[in-house]
């Protein structure tokens, strides 16, 4: 099986571009924004000021093509390596930031984002995502759902549940599976037998495509497909987007254990963004100038957002019984007055 | 008012939730056409739809899984779990998602569901089918715990899951769902979760207990007044949160305890009345709190099952004792 | 898809007969013998002499076909709806009524018979097969493992979870789904919208096979295949195995709520007994007399059984404390003690 | 005797075993190549090969399954599960399976596997990493369930989990993972499995804990000798089954308990604990048994997670309190 690809590594371009220029360099802006949020992340945490970190670099244009195809009301459910994806459909750098603080807060994104806090259990939340969608098409809202997860999510219990339901009840549900390669040290050729995850759609009576993960247009292509099906009510679509993280599984992974320096550099020749700068550059929609202001102010951006999640004030004390129900259970008020009495430990 | 057995009743609190909320969506294995197992789900296929009262695959975790994804959207699913011994695959989305999303995203989002499963043994059954695991839920943060011993509350308390803005676990005891007809209002109302309820007055001992344990606890405390003993039966009702104020008042008044459950003594709802009457009634107490449990076994099979479930014979022996103590 | 069938409805032949005429008569004699316990145990259990029972009337091929191909010593890890299979690897039906009139004693196979006590969790046992035959594997045994499974247990995790590893670590399992059309009430289309479960095995990297269920020859043919395959250390095999039954889901089902007594009556046309009656009649294999004879000794056999199992001695009291670990533990001895003060509930 | 952590003193008995036993096998997510997210496993893959530390895909309930088929099959499996976070989807194998094989099977099948499982918070990790669910597994019938604190303990428990002939449910305390070395015998030795042990003596109050709470139970004892109050802290190691003999011992000598553990509160080992005091030793009681637990909430991200976890502030209190009683 050959991934779809439309945009070659060098920039020149298979067939007509999904989108236009101007759109072209908006989704080129939020590649690199996304790529600015990443940098400073692993530098924070290694000041101490956030907790461990999953990059998402190289997988820039799997989260940004596949969400540039989405409605801005439609749910997303993604794990804790898709902040790029998150963001770009609506969640805000610093509620994301303020999570990797250990701040609950940063689970909530603005009111009308419809996009769950990052998912941290592998596997179980792409059957969340049937069930957004579902409920959506109950009430009549062609809203669709897609769930983000990696490879190693494809082994759980959960995955298969998730598909074999949005397959029988036909629900609008996209899976979007970016194969960077790797579930930590695991290669993915330790994660199944099969050729191509992609193999397991036909299992669930449902389509699946495999696409170049490192390709914007192409994710958006496909994507596109996806989720006009879904709204359609022609039901799910399972994508497998072949990508890598460049960067290691999180802050405390030694990915030296278990790859090559030589498998990196292969894939950072297929860099994502590269790719579609050449293509700019070969298109008339690019000069340095442009790149060099739109850098600047992606990062001023997340240096704002840093500032705004670092100025949160502390909970108080108490706060952690408030947040548990809708309104505290007589359990959550007898600790509450317990916490009172003694005070918390540090 | 009509009269009704516990199946019949949860049915009726069913057929009322569709009819008034077109949001109310019932979930589960054979809920549909053929009305559930234990035809709790009797006719509502047929009444309101298979986009109302959806037959799912045979996957626990993928049905509650769903089921949370949609109240999360808006949909208020009622999930059938077909028997507590096969909701373990579901513990996972249960404690890890269902129970978390209002913490983990501070009210943003939440989960407004209602998981039913009929538990509990005495009535011979195959392997897995009288599980009472209760104490896992109970001890899972973030969710409310239920169980009804009669038709009224039943109604009421499953009404009351219904309406309530955060998930509950909501447990049928198996035993009693064809055991007893009671009248109950063919309209809707609420019985409030978290509120014990004294369904015997006794003055000498109190028995605490819920669910099919409550009508040994009440042939018990029958049996005992013939020995003079004058025995209060307190139906708990709610696991989490548990009526702490209710057993304390009863505790103190009564200077002596028995609870009753059927399932493993070892960290089980027994554990957790014992521990709050000794930390809140201590020097009232006259005798230790005695727990009567099932054992930390396997539930036996039909030849043995009586060994291990609670009846007459262990009830009465524990109150027996409290009060020789 | 078409799936693989040898002997047509009518009792002749296409291609070679996988077995002799001897064995065809062994396995002719072996499904009639099961056919009788099915029959003796819904008798016994309207008269309240067995718990609720599970019937296979209409799957005896499958099973005994399928066991056929089995080594004495292989693992069989199977249903509360595989009687005749568990029976047909060593099992013995006196264990078997056992456990159906409530005595865990029913659990235990003779020391020499590798079968595990029927599963009533639906979706859990298979991944049980794969490490039974994994740890063959690694003694250097070239035991293999089976797993008998229904359509229903395919929408379990469990289900994913096991194929997936039996692909990855290519463990010597045989999945024999029988495909019985019914999850209680719910019929096939309903578990899956995949066209046919075997759709299901190139999502592991594992070989598929569709074969007629109610077909003895075919059953032998393919799963000697893959058994052969699985001890050639070549890995696992899915096989879907189409088939019915007859009976409702257990005998406290009532079946007429979700199908129609003309699918029932289409299904009895194409019963596996009857195909192999004619066969054998067509290759002279077959006389009244013999299966007058066999029929009787049949019911004999299960008679013995019932007397055997039902002249079992109750357990004392407290020998459920026995049960549950190796030696008992003190929280055992302490309920123990507990259980003899007070006396246990009836 | 070489000084090592509680990590490598696991890693010991792991290598030990591996080398003595060829029936042992390891089996878990990124534990081979990598030596697993802890390092626990360091080195055994490239010292025994991949077939004896067996990477696995990211499928909880299948390690479970597969070990326990394997177990029954004459292969010693020995399970890691990443975080207790995540034992959650082989909680059903577990509990349906893998604690009730020889039951089923009246002895004719066993499970003697180990199910080794990091836990509990105290070091600001993320959503899922912090678990002390503990008490599931000690209510689940036909399994132990052990928790050492001491490198030594760690080494020894876990080589008798080994050799025991049933399953064993082995919780290793994250936050003590390399917070304290201690000499530690290179050879095989065994720790009985369902003892509890004084690891401190006292004459006033006796403290119940285990696991990383062992440690803030000392502190607290330290602290409190400061103030005149004698401590005596006992840690449990085993939760199923309980040494209720030594907690009794302890309660009736002192007459005042204290229970400490990082779980949620309901239902959890703590009421477990005041269960058992208050029942068999109530009369030589001078103040209620008192429980310091985590809430009955989701373990709290970071900046509030010192908020739940008990330290030597709540630890103190609870104390005083019942030297005050
Ligand atoms: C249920 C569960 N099991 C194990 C883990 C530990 N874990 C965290 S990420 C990860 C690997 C996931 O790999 P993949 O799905 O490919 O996503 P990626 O990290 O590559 O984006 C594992 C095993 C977890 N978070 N949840
Ligand atoms: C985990 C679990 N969920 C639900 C059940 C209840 N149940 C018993 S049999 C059955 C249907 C199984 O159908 P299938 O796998 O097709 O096997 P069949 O009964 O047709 O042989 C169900 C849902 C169960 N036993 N276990
Ligand atoms: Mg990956
Ligand atoms: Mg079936």
């Amino acid at each position: 099986m050959e991934p779809i690809r439309l945009l070659e590594v060098d920039g020149t371009l298979r067939g007509d571009p999904p989108v236009d220029l101007d759109e072209t360099r908006r989704l080129f802006t939020a590649m690199v924004t996304a790529r600015a949020y990443d940098s400073k992340c692993n530098a924070m945490q290694v000041q101490g000021r956030l907790a461990t970190y999953a990059s998402f670099e190289g997988q820039e244009a799997a989260q940004i093509g596949s969400i540039a195809a989405l409605r801005n009301d439609d749910w997303v459910v993604a794990t804790y390596r898709d902040a790029a994806a998150m963001w770009f459909q609506g969640y805000l750098w610093a509620n994301l930031l303020l999570g990797r603080m250990g701040d609950e807060r940063g689970g909530a994104p603005p009111e009308d984002v419809n996009v769950l806090p990052p998912s941290i259990t592998v596997g179980a939340h792409m059957i969340h995502a049937v069930g957004l969608g579902w409920a959506e098409s109950l009430q009549g809202s062609d809203r669709i759902a897609m769930a983000l997860f990696g490879d190693g999510a494809t082994s759980e219990g959960d995955f298969h549940e998730a598909m074999n339901f949005a397959g029988v009840f036909s629900t609008p549900t996209v899976f979007l599976c970016q194969n960077n390669g790797f579930a930590i040290s695991m290669p993915r050729q330790r994660q199944t037998a099969a050729e191509w995850l992609t193999n397991k759609a036909i299992g669930y009576g449902m389509p699946g495509v495999l696409v170049d993960g490192n390709d914007l247009f192409a994710m958006i292509g496909v994507t596109r497909d996806a989720v006009g099906r879904a709204r359609a009510g022609d039901g799910p679509t399972f994508i497998e987007a072949l990508t890598f993280r460049v960067g290691p599984h999180t802050t405390t992974d030694d990915a030296a254990r278990y790859r090559s320096d030589d498998l990196v550099e292969e894939w950072r020749r297929r860099d994502p963004i590269d790719r579609v700068r050449l293509y700019l550059q070969r298109s008339g929609g690019w000069d340095e100038a442009w790149e060099t202001e739109l850098a600047e102010s992606a990062r001023g951006a997340i240096e704002e957002a840093v500032t705004a999640a670092e100025s949160v004030d502390p909970f108080e004390p108490g706060a952690i019984f408030d947040r548990m129900y809708s309104t505290p259970t007589s359990a959550m008020d007898r600790q509450r007055a317990a916490l009172r009495r003694d005070g918390g430990d540090d | 008012m009509t009269e009704l057995n516990l199946a019949q009743a949860i049915n009726s609190a069913l057929d009322l939730a569709l009819a008034n909320d077109q949001r109310v969506v019932l979930l589960g294995e054979d809920i549909g056409v053929t009305g559930g197992v234990f035809r709790v789900t009797d006719g509502l296929y047929q009444r309101y739809g298979g986009d109302r009262v959806i037959d799912a695959p045979v996957a626990e975790s993928g049905i509650v899984g769903a089921a949370f994804g949609m109240a999360i959207a808006g949909i208020r699913p009622i999930v059938e779990i077909q028997f507590l011994g096969f909701a373990y695959p579901a513990y996972d989305q249960i404690v890890s998602h269902v129970g978390r999303i209002r913490n983990r995203s501070n009210h943003r989002f939440s989960a407004p569901l209602v998981i039913r499963i009929p538990y509990g043994g005495g009535i011979g059954a195959a392997e897995h089918h009288s599980e009472s695991s209760e104490a896992i839920f109970a001890h899972t943060p973030g969710i409310k715990v239920v169980v009804p011993s009669t038709p009224y509350d039943a109604k009421g308390m499953l009404l009351a899951a219904i309406a309530d803005p955060d998930p509950v676990v909501f447990l049928e005891p198996i035993r009693l769902y064809r055991a007893v007809k009671q009248d109950v209002p063919d309209d809707e109302y609420l019985v409030p979760l978290g509120v014990a309820t004294t369904v015997r007055e006794g003055t000498d001992v109190s028995l605490f207990s819920y669910g099919s344990m409550v009508r040994e606890s009440r042939r018990a405390a029958e049996a005992l007044s013939g020995e003079g003993v004058s025995v209060e039966v307190i139906d708990l009702r709610s696991l989490a949160p548990l009526d702490e104020e209710a057993i304390v008042a009863a505790a103190r008044r009564t200077g002596r305890a028995v609870v009753v459950t059927e399932s493993p003594r070892t960290a089980g709802m027994a554990s957790e009345v014992a521990a709050v009457v000794q930390e809140r009634a201590l020097y009232s107490l006259l005798a230790p709190v005695e727990r009567v449990t099932g054992w930390d076994t396997v539930v036996p099979l039909k030849r043995t099952e009586h060994h291990h479930v609670p009846g007459l014979k262990r009830i009465s022996a524990a109150v027996r004792r409290v009060m020789e103590a």
